[in-house]
């Protein structure tokens, strides 16, 4: 789960990081209402769940109130990668001698949350890390020992000489770490963390995401979930048991497992298809749920033929057959849809889907190569 | 022979009293698997099917001596469950339930590892030995006793390359479903070295998907230290990337986690990649020169 | 540091552990106002830093508020074991089916928080532990893991075999566990732990003690600290670096170090006196700090003479002799004083100390023969 | 030979630049003991009486070959120093420092263990192998070479028997002060097998206190283990029994804490209690044969 800038922002002022002031504004109305004039040098960013906000022109630096109101008139409603903004945060800007970058991630291969730092922090860090990647300290951080005193004060030596400063920073990191785990986080980012001339060290920008699999023990972090039309739609699938990803093609697709699901996108596009979405139904037979999946299948506009690709595991083939003509006894629609089934009994399925007239084959190639073809065809 | 389950493996089920657990534990009994006992805190003394039902995994391995556990627990208590029995001595603990948070098994891996106990899972289907032991969710009558390991990051896509290898003649030695979490117990390097080392093992079939680096060390660790051919299918070539994770996902898997990047890695280790599941069991077939 | 029973009923509520409803009263007046009259069972407890209320008439049942109000009258301003009971707690008395025993310690040899808990709860733990220490189950826990849901599970599994009451037990484990980590506990205890008849579990008495090394870092622990006069005492020798017990005999001692201090107490009683105190003054020559230990040792009236026990180490013999006679030259009083020096330029020590008069001698036995020998002619 | 500190090792100052620790360094110099560094976060680069300061002590291990190390910290950072240093691999950590809180111990133990280090103290004076290294707040000079070593829970006592040992011409191996708080690092087992096992150490002089059950316990490993004599003096006598640790304290050391408990259990080891120190050096004589 993603949160905007400004809600890290919060986590970390009750964490104790130190941010800049800042209001979040959601019409150009409140900007003018709840923004103070103080004189004070302000930055106005976009808040959307996109990076590369800054390229997009979804982050400006205003000197005066009036500036402010027009950057934000520029800005909400402006549409970053497909996102439309409709916040805006105005936060009091910070000179900058030098920005640094402060990560924490999960780490598949160390199984370890790790700590990440560069001394050359700003929008460049990915390039930096692929580069350079001498210039990045990675640190494993023990799980039961948790991010210890001298390991925070180790790095955060490494990244300012100064000691006052580093003691600053390794508090921060310190603090960021007790908010990872305090959160069930999987991504915590401070970026830049910055010094200032004053010697003083903050957090400019942050950025945090969350293991969707601990929110059942999260619930602040739960309420703070702001999802965009196409995510509203994943969550509900997710909540009938379907796991559901839209994509950009017109072949739909309904497959039984993640793995399976993938492979049958790749097989769509091997023979020259675009596939419409990710959907995996699980290892169930349940008429109502092929009806659900089907009903969100269908949603797309964009969908003119549909791919059933089924392995009989467990769940046997025949018995999914049954699901699939219950299910599909009820959906009306015109558009072309071809079953693949296999595994076991997939015989005596495949015999039992005869009765729905649908184009029945036993490969995922030829359902792929089925479902193309009968796609062209179609101009729904 | 076979990787870390055969006839001598004793199992015992955590959550066998649950929906999936009791269900499951039917279908492993079904297939032959020997399984010594039941954990259900306070349930204690009662028998399922004949399999006696202990308080604790510690009672349950002191009186049936088992060596491996399943966990069919929910989510919220599996990581309890794992060390409960990486505790109590168990040296293989294969965890099915899925949506156990991240944290929990980053905590649990060092216990893991300072008892000595090799975890697969969670969100994994499980393990199978054909003929001779199964552990988990996996249909057993696709599988067949034979002399190719398989390692799997999917579920039912293992269940369809499976599906052909056995039509196909080409039996299995052992099958792993290593599971799709973002951190997870035994993974490619650690059964490759095992499959390597299997004597009965002639070929590996490994089945990757986007995301993580793993199938780039799997590439390495081929190219450094196989003997034996490996034969690769990477799912979600064609899927969006779009679901990443952020400056530290990138910065942590530098260079890594598509398919071609992988597809490139297993190449330059001499492994060849089917385009299609289809093609898994001739590519097989050319190495073994069959 | 301990804290009264009331105090530690209060952490166990603040941690969701069950505990009677309550109250605490200074007087009888505050008796018949505060306890309501609601027909309840209730028990009157003297709250003091002493074992064995139950013994000495501390603890008593009332069926009515009358009766509540002639045992607080009876339990208010008792003495046990040398302390003045000031509070009593009325509490809500709950009916008993069983009791049992838990509690959380420090322990030495398992250099681990140790879990203990038995089904034979009550006031007779301690004779249960001696004469069937099979009957107490034991639990080193990982410190680093801390106590496993399991563990707390399988531990109230022995003592409740009904799996609801075992549930409830364990969760009441855990949540003392957590109270004990967070508050740097050196012990917690439930005796006893309680099952009624309606099949409850109940915290009933609670006792705890905490670090006082952590209690820098517990402010919330250290505002609950409530100290007799001999602990003030204590407590104030502490914050002047010098560590001091008052004891019953007549031969008050000032030594530097604790271990020597014990060996000083030890040799007055071999040979035949009482030792007044323990007190040691640590490694300093500084002359303050001789004047107070001086100043807080004279004050016990029963002190008839005075051994000085000084072992020079890294601090100097002849330094030390020099803080003793600055120090010396400050305090008037007609008690005898011996002093004994050795270690690092004792001879030069001893020859300075020939101009205050006081008896010296060399060696520890010559001390305390020479103090009792003292003490007998004193008489002050 | 002796055990654990000799003329080799190599010693860091965690806490050099605080005022004990630096007046220690100065008296450890001037007896000989080999500082190598000092570690003050943020000094580093500096130099302090020769000795090179570096800000942690991985820096300072990778660049001296340190593989001691003695903390001055304060109390709130001890555990944090103990951490760093046996995380940097230091195989014997001495902590001065006292009022540690217990459970921060408790916590750093299992992770030295992991690691393969020694803790000595907290709240202890150290340890010394005369004429070769002092680590810690022994005076130096009371100290001699010889075949006796010495165990002690406490401080000025030791120094005490030290020097009446040295005054009778009974030198010493190693003298170690393992301190008196309630947790602490290396205790009378672990130190009693390494003089048992020290060619040079004839006779051992154990310094008990009342409270716990160490000695009990170090009487029942002389008894089953030990082939060289033992001499031991328990203090705290005649100290009042009203400071214990109510119900659990007397369950976790049930019949043991007292000194007549352990003087019993010394006895029945054929271990000789000295009434009073003076006593210490007349039986170890007669144990010796001298």
């Amino acid at each position: 789960m993603k949160i905007h800038e400004y809600q890290a922002r919060n986590l970390f002022r009750k964490y104790g990081i130190p941010v800049p002031d800042a209001v979040v504004c959601h019409s150009v109305e409140e900007v003018e209402k709840n923004v103070p004039d103080d004189g004070k040098l302000k930055v106005v960013k976009a808040q959307v769940h996109a990076g590369g906000r800054g390229k997009a022109g979804g982050v400006k630096l205003a000197r005066t109130k009036a500036e402010v109101v027009e950057n934000a008139r520029q800005i909400l409603g402006m549409d970053i990668k497909g996102l439309t903004v409709e916040k805006v945060m105005v936060a009091d800007a910070v000179n900058i001698e030098k920005e640094f970058y402060v990560g924490l991630v999960n780490d598949r291969n160390s199984k370890s949350v790790t700590l990440m730092a560069s001394a050359e922090g700003g929008v460049e860090i990915e390039e930096v890390a692929k580069v350079s990647p001498e210039k990045i300290i990675k640190l494993a951080i023990d799980p039961l020992l948790g991010l210890m005193d001298f390991q925070a004060r180790a790095v955060a030596l490494q990244l300012f000489g100064e000691i006052m400063q580093a003691l600053a920073a390794a508090a921060i990191i310190k603090k960021l770490y007790k908010l990872y785990i305090d959160t069930d986080a999987s991504l915590a980012e401070i970026n830049p963390l910055v010094l200032t001339p004053e010697k003083e060290v903050w957090a400019i920008d942050g950025k945090m995401n969350f293991d969707d699999n601990a929110l059942f023990r999260q619930p602040e972090i739960l309420k703070m979930r702001e999802v965009s039309a196409n995510e509203q739609k994943e969550i509900d699938a997710n909540e009938k048991g379907l796991s559901y990803i839209k994509l950009d093609g017109n072949i739909g697709c309904m497959v039984n497992g993640a793995g399976l699901a993938m492979t049958t996108m790749d097989m769509i596009k091997l023979y020259g298809g675009e596939p419409a979405n990710f959907l995996d139904i699980g290892g169930s037979s349940n008429p109502k749920k092929v009806i659900e999946a089907m009903e969100i299948l269908l949603s797309d506009k964009n969908v003119t033929a549909v791919m059933i690709n089924i392995f009989g595991g467990i769940t046997r083939c025949d018995d999914v057959a049954r699901g699939l003509i219950a299910a599909l006894g009820q959906i009306k629609t015109e558009i072309p849809i071809v079953v693949r089934l296999s595994g076991t009994n997939a015989k005596e399925g495949l015999e039992l889907l005869k009765s729905t007239g649908l184009p029945t084959v036993n490969t995922m190639r030829e359902a792929a190569q089925k479902a193309i073809e009968l796609s062209k065809k179609s101009k729904v | 022979m076979s990787i870390l389950i055969n006839k001598d493996t004793k199992l015992i089920v955590q959550g066998i009293t649950g929906r999936d657990g009791g269900f499951h534990t039917m279908k492993m009994k079904e297939y032959g698997t020997s399984i010594v006992a039941g954990v259900s805190p306070g349930k204690g003394g009662r028998e399922i099917d004949g399999i006696p039902i202990f308080n604790t995994v510690e009672q349950a391995v002191k009186e049936t001596a088992a060596n491996a556990s399943v966990i069919f627990v929910p989510a919220p208590f599996a990581a309890d469950a794992i060390l409960e029995a990486s505790c109590a001595g168990v040296g293989l603990v294969v965890t099915i339930t899925e949506g156990v948070p991240v944290l929990d098994i980053i905590k649990v891996s060092p216990v893991a590892k300072r008892n000595g106990t090799k975890l697969i899972g969670p969100n994994c289907p499980g393990l199978i030995t054909p003929g001779e032991s199964l552990i988990g969710i996996l249909p057993g009558n696709i599988f067949k006793k034979g002399n190719i390991g398989l390692i799997s990051r999917s579920g039912t896509l293992t269940y369809e390359v499976v599906n052909m290898l056995t039509k196909n003649g080409l039996g299995q030695t052992t099958c792993v479903g290593i599971g799709g979490d973002p951190v997870a117990g035994l993974y490619f390097l650690e059964l490759l070295e095992m499959f390597e080392n299997d004597p009965d093992t002639d070929a590996v079939v490994l089945i990757g998907e986007i995301g993580g680096d793993a199938e780039e060390q799997a590439a390495k660790f081929i190219k450094e230290k196989m003997t034996k051919p490996v034969v690769a299918f990477i799912a979600g070539q064609t899927a969006p990337t779009g679901k990443r994770m952020g400056h530290a996902g990138a910065i942590i898997s530098s260079g890594s986690g598509t398919a071609e990047e992988k597809i490139k890695a297993l190449y330059q280790a001499n492994v060849p990649v089917a385009k299609e599941p289809l093609e898994i069991p001739g590519l097989l077939k050319k190495k073994l020169g069959l």
